[in-house]
């Protein structure tokens, strides 16, 4: 016996509808900082492991692996498709109204990768295609990963 | 000193659960879980754990919420930040260690009080590098990984539905799976391509529910019952939080299945286990998984899933509850139905879904987008 | 190997960027800034549907424990020091008795209030000793306020009232 | 069943545990590091002191309050990397604000299992990014059909709490605000601390008024921080150093969820929880046996109602000893001599950082200035957490 006795009127069934009221300011922290700034600029860079001369991106300040400091070097920014995928529905899984294509990119020079929006024809998308980064007009980037535009195919 | 399972309850699973509030679904399954062990919470349990997370739940510190409904209430009780496999863990701990004789685990899902799936699985996405992008359901980083597994694996779509077919057809058997159906091949080549290459079908819905178990040691296992259930070993392990390191080969699961059983003493999984229940919330995690848990071989598993193998009166039955994809997403509670359909299955209490041969079965879980974090526990008698 | 002596000083340094909010409005620092939008709707279930049912006809109803003979309020389904479900429905009173109290000059985003408002917890008449809700006083003045002071509920009018726990408006003090 | 014949069995556990290493970032309002960041700084400071690296560590352990201070759900996956936790076993506790010293007992049962033989422990909070204030992200721990409709500030459980035990017990607000004024003034010690600072009671009874009783200087600010705490089994601790320090005892018990239905004069949860790390210690008389204590100050009353929770003080005896200056540093029994969350800060579960490793520290007899006078051999450390409901309590020695 779980219950002695439970509602059967579904009428007299509530439920009670709120909201998580906040929201939230996230500095990019030192590395992020570093990589924002630069990307204002128009460039690109990358962490190296000091240890193991791991090449990071996203650039961090520590290595993940052997836990020791890392430094920034340059990177071009371009980099190859490693897998993409057309997303068609939104976030209320309603369609969207020009499917989104979302790619794995390899950036050159190092062993990370970046996750961005691919500005192409679905159908002319492969993988190991070269793309290069669209970025804002200078004077209205912010300093935040959606100054680059989206990639599209170099 | 081995750990027992010595009780099981569950509530649900449906889609949704109106009448009954997150408590008392934890409650129901509370006390058929006490029931089954024939124990009372009240005196005999030493250490109660719930694994949940905040914002699947609404609230700030959920582990306020836990305590009445378990009977835990002044007695020692902790949340853990995991799936329910991960609380196997800890209680498998507080049993060695010898804090406690006695442990509960609870994990439970309302998937259904969430108006804004979506935004939540987002929201756990990395506010700086990666959810700012793009306007689409975070489903997407699923497919992402989809892409580049069945590239690797040069998998092919008819391959991936197989396993839909497989597990929604396994569903049919069970009572307790809201999604079972008659689906075949053509079915699901017919669901509409959302994410590409993922079809709408691949996606396991959510659903409601709550899982119990007890464990205990060796001592007052044998005093409880005739014939326990033996956590013989468990494993978790995380590979990284981002999406820059991880591997998009499931290489947390094949850690902790190694963890696993290395406590458990299997040398040779694909011989040794009987069965298992594997997370498969996107049907191309199944094959995914199979790989890594070491139950058959890359490049060979997609085939051997078309051929039957992996069927429930094949060589090694995978998801014959009907997983994830027939019983549904179950957030932190997805390991609890797995390891809930072993216990039962180790126990010769599956009714029409019943296996001939179960002596050693194995359930996995992944902590979902946009984790590569995941546990293993093997059970046997 | 051993490398700690009894004389390093620990923490041996303090790492970090303190920043200002200053340095975010200035842009000296780059952020970002996020309004997810997070919405649930929590299923009542057995106990709270039907307390806040009674609530919108002005009754304030409590649920008994025959094992332990605690009446309970706020109700709930199941006894949680016995562990079983409960055996009765019983009304209790809309009067009680202040067990604790603050007088809160901010609201919940921690800014301040225009005036300050007052909140108790009050043991309701009727119930088993102690078993007590968080609710607002009304009324009174702060310096009036004190443990063991009786009070009774203020109902809104029966048509404005929507099933919530505010359909009491507060409580005011009586005798 | 009858389990009561063999609970003597209880606490054989198959090794025992030491500690060798702590760190910690420092606490300010905000930081500009991210939360990884920062598990990261304190990671590595704790390796340093302990002597090991990253690939000594076999498992970690996270402690994180909730999720809406750092703004992210299933935080404890996103500061996986920073806490070490990449291409190992790594879990997230959280029982709430009482995370601080929960993080190390669950330390503490994955090495007594013998699963892992070197855990470290990792505790993180990032309260500045969450708006429009840090105490805003606590709206969400009310009931959400019975107590948010009525718009609660985290503040009133305090204060409630607080005016409960002060009828009960006929005590002044001048005796409690000595807390505070001993607290700030220990902090001024603390490399990291955020609020440390000379004052007097009279500051505090002057200060804005928050939710009466409390005040502004009642109450610690929020902060940005990490702690890091490394674990291990006896056979590493020898070849580390000649003096670990022991975990002798962990206890942990949490009340129930309607905290309207309970007398709020005594912290029941804390006593339930001291008299099982006690037993596990075998300690029976905690006023003669424990020689410096940590327990969890979050509010200048609440260090008075866990001392009595803790059985260091008799039920309502605690101002008195304040006021005779036991409590303090160079007193009989020094309590919060790191500071505590007053003087340093309240990174919620990052005090881990002035509960069990200031607590670590003081034992080894590596707290510089922050050392207590008197010789130490035993001590306790307390946290607490949710809606006035958790206890958790470590007890450690320097001797086996």
């Amino acid at each position: 016996m779980v219950f002695n006795e439970k509602i059967v009127n579904p009428t007299e069934l509530r439920h009670w509808e709120g909201k998580i009221e906040l929201y939230w300011v996230y500095t990019s922290g030192s590395a992020g900082d570093e990589f924002f700034k630069a990307l204002k600029k128009g460039k690109f860079i990358a962490a190296k492991c000091k240890e193991c001369g791991k090449v990071y991106f996203p650039p961090r300040i520590y290595c993940e692996y052997d836990f020791s400091e890392t430094e920034y070097v340059n990177i071009s920014g371009e980099g190859t498709v490693r897998a993409f995928t057309v997303a068609r529905l939104d976030k209320d899984e309603k369609p969207l109204e020009k499917p989104e294509i979302y790619a794995i990119i390899d950036l050159d020079g190092t062993d990370g990768c970046i996750v961005h929006l691919l500005n192409a024809k679905p159908e002319d998308v492969y993988v190991g295609m070269r793309v290069k980064p669209v970025l804002k007009a200078k004077n209205k980037r912010e300093g935040r990963i959606t100054d680059i535009l989206y990639y599209k195919p170099s | 000193m081995r750990v027992a399972v010595v009780g099981v309850g569950y509530s649900g699973f449906n889609a949704n659960t109106p009448d009954l509030h997150w408590k008392e679904i934890m409650f129901e399954a509370a006390v058929r879980a006490y029931e089954d062990a024939g124990i009372n919470p009240r005196r005999d349990v030493d250490s109660f754990i719930t694994c949940a997370e905040d914002i699947w739940e609404g609230f700030a510190i959920f582990d306020e919420f836990v305590p009445d409904q378990l009977g835990a209430v002044l007695k020692p009780t902790c949340t853990i930040c995991g799936d329910f496999l991960y609380g196997l863990a800890t209680a498998y701990m507080h049993i060695t260690s010898g804090l406690a004789e006695v442990a509960v685990v609870e994990a439970h899902s309302k998937a259904s009080d969430i108006l804004t799936f979506g935004e939540v699985i987002k929201f756990a996405m990395d506010p700086i590098w990666l959810r700012q992008i793009g306007n689409a359901h975070p489903y997407y980083f699923a497919a992402l990984e989809m892409a580049q597994y069945i590239n690797e694996c040069c998998i092919t779509e008819e391959q991936i539905a197989s396993v839909v077919v497989k597990n929604k057809n396994n569903a049919r058997l069970n009572p307790s799976a809201p999604y079972g159906g008659k689906v075949g091949i053509e079915d699901v080549l017919n669901s509409p391509m959302v994410f590409d290459p993922m079809r709408k079908i691949e996606i396991a819905p959510r659903a409601d529910g709550a899982v119990v178990f007890v464990l205990a040691n060796e001592e007052i296992a044998k005093k409880l019952t005739d014939s326990p259930v033996w956590l013989k070993g468990v494993g978790w392990w995380s590979e990284t939080s981002n999406f820059d390191t991880m591997s998009f080969n499931a290489m947390y699961a094949a850690k902790a299945a190694k963890m696993a059983y290395k406590m458990a003493g299997i040398t040779n999984a694909a011989k040794e286990v009987d069965f298992a229940e594997v997370d498969d919330r996107f049907a191309f995690k199944e094959i995914q998984h199979i790989e890594a848990l070491g139950l058959s071989k890359r490049f060979e598993t997609a085939t051997l899933m078309v051929e039957g193998y992996f069927d429930r009166n094949g060589e090694l039955p995978i998801n014959v509850s009907g997983g994830n994809l027939g019983v549904g997403n179950l957030l932190e509670a997805t390991g609890g139905q797995k390891a809930l359909e072993v216990v039962l299955q180790l126990r010769g209490e599956a009714g029409k879904r019943q296996l001939s041969k179960a002596e050693v079965g194995v359930a996995q879980a992944w902590r979902y987008i946009p984790t590569a974090s995941g546990a293993v526990a093997v059970f046997g008698v | 190997m051993a490398v700690g002596k009894k004389d390093i000083s620990c923490p041996p340094e303090a790492i970090g960027t303190p920043i200002k909010d200053e340095d975010l409005k200035k842009g000296k620092v780059t952020y970002y800034e996020d309004y997810p939008d997070l919405r649930y709707a929590w299923t009542a279930g057995q106990a709270i549907s039907r307390f806040l049912n009674e609530l919108k006809k002005g009754r304030l109803i409590a649920t008994k424990c025959n094992e332990c003979g605690r009446i309970m309020f706020p109700p709930r389904i199941f006894c949680e020091l016995c562990f079983k479900p409960i055996d009765d429905w019983v009304y209790v009173k809309d009067t009680g008795v202040v067990q604790t109290f603050s007088i809160s000059y901010i609201d919940p985003d921690a800014r301040p209030l225009p005036e300050p408002i007052i909140v108790a917890v009050i043991a309701v008449d009727g119930a088993s000793p102690k078993m007590g809700i968080m609710h607002v006083l009304g009324e009174v003045k702060p310096e009036d306020v004190y443990i063991g002071m009786k009070v009774k509920a203020v109902w809104k009018d029966e048509e404005e009232r929507e099933g919530a726990i505010t359909d009491i408006k507060y409580w005011k003090p009586v005798g | 069943m009858e389990v009561e014949k063999i609970k003597g069995l209880k606490f054989a556990k198959k090794q025992d545990v030491a500690i060798v290493g702590a760190g910690m970032t420092t606490w300010k309002r905000r930081l500009n590091e991210t939360g990884k960041e920062l598990s990261y700084i304190a990671v590595k400071q704790a390796l340093e002191e302990a002597g090991l690296t990253i690939d000594d560590i076999e498992m970690v352990v996270m402690g994180s309050a909730p999720d809406t201070f750092d703004g992210l759900h299933m935080k404890g996956e996103y500061l996986l990397d920073g806490s070490g936790g990449s291409d190992r076993p790594y879990m997230r506790v959280f029982v709430g604000g009482g995370t601080g010293v929960f993080a190390p007992i669950a330390g503490y049962w994955h090495v007594a299992s013998g699963l892992a033989d070197v855990c470290l422990v990792v505790c993180e909070e990032k309260m500045s990014s969450c708006h429009p204030h840090p105490q805003s992200g606590f709206k969400g721990i009310w009931d959400p059909i019975l107590e948010r409709p009525l718009t609660p500030n985290l503040i009133w459980i305090f204060a409630l709490e607080m005016r409960r035990y002060m009828h009960v017990h006929n005590i002044k607000h001048e005796d409690i605000a000595l807390v505070s004024v001993k607290n700030k003034r220990n902090a001024l010690d603390h490399p990291c601390a955020q609020v440390a600072e000379k004052i007097t009671v009279e500051d505090v009874l002057n200060s804005e008024p928050m939710a009466l009783p409390v005040r502004r200087l009642d109450v610690s600010p929020p902060s940005d921080g990490a702690a890091a705490l490394i674990m291990v089994a006896p056979h590493i601790a020898r070849q580390l150093t000649d003096e670990p320090v022991w975990v002798d005892g962990v206890g942990w018990a949490l009340d129930t969820t309607m905290w309207t239905n309970r007398d709020l004069y005594f912290p029941r949860y804390v006593a339930e929880a001291a008299k099982m790390a006690y037993k596990m210690a075998h300690i029976t008389d905690p006023k003669k046996q424990i020689d410096v204590a940590e327990p969890y100050d979050p509010f200048d009353y609440k260090e008075l109602h866990h001392m009595e929770g803790l059985g260091l003080a008799r039920k309502g005896e605690a101002p008195i000893l304040t006021k005779e200056g036991v409590t303090a540093r160079d007193g009989d029994l020094p309590t919060c001599p790191s500071g505590g969350l007053l003087g340093v800060g309240n990174p919620i579960a990052a005090t881990m950082g002035v509960k069990a490793c200031e607590l670590y520290w003081q034992l080894a007899y590596r707290a510089g200035k922050r050392q207590v006078a008197k010789e130490v051999t035993t001590g306790v450390c307390q946290a607490w957490g949710d809606l006035m409901q958790v206890g958790t309590v470590m007890v450690m020695s320097n001797k086996r």
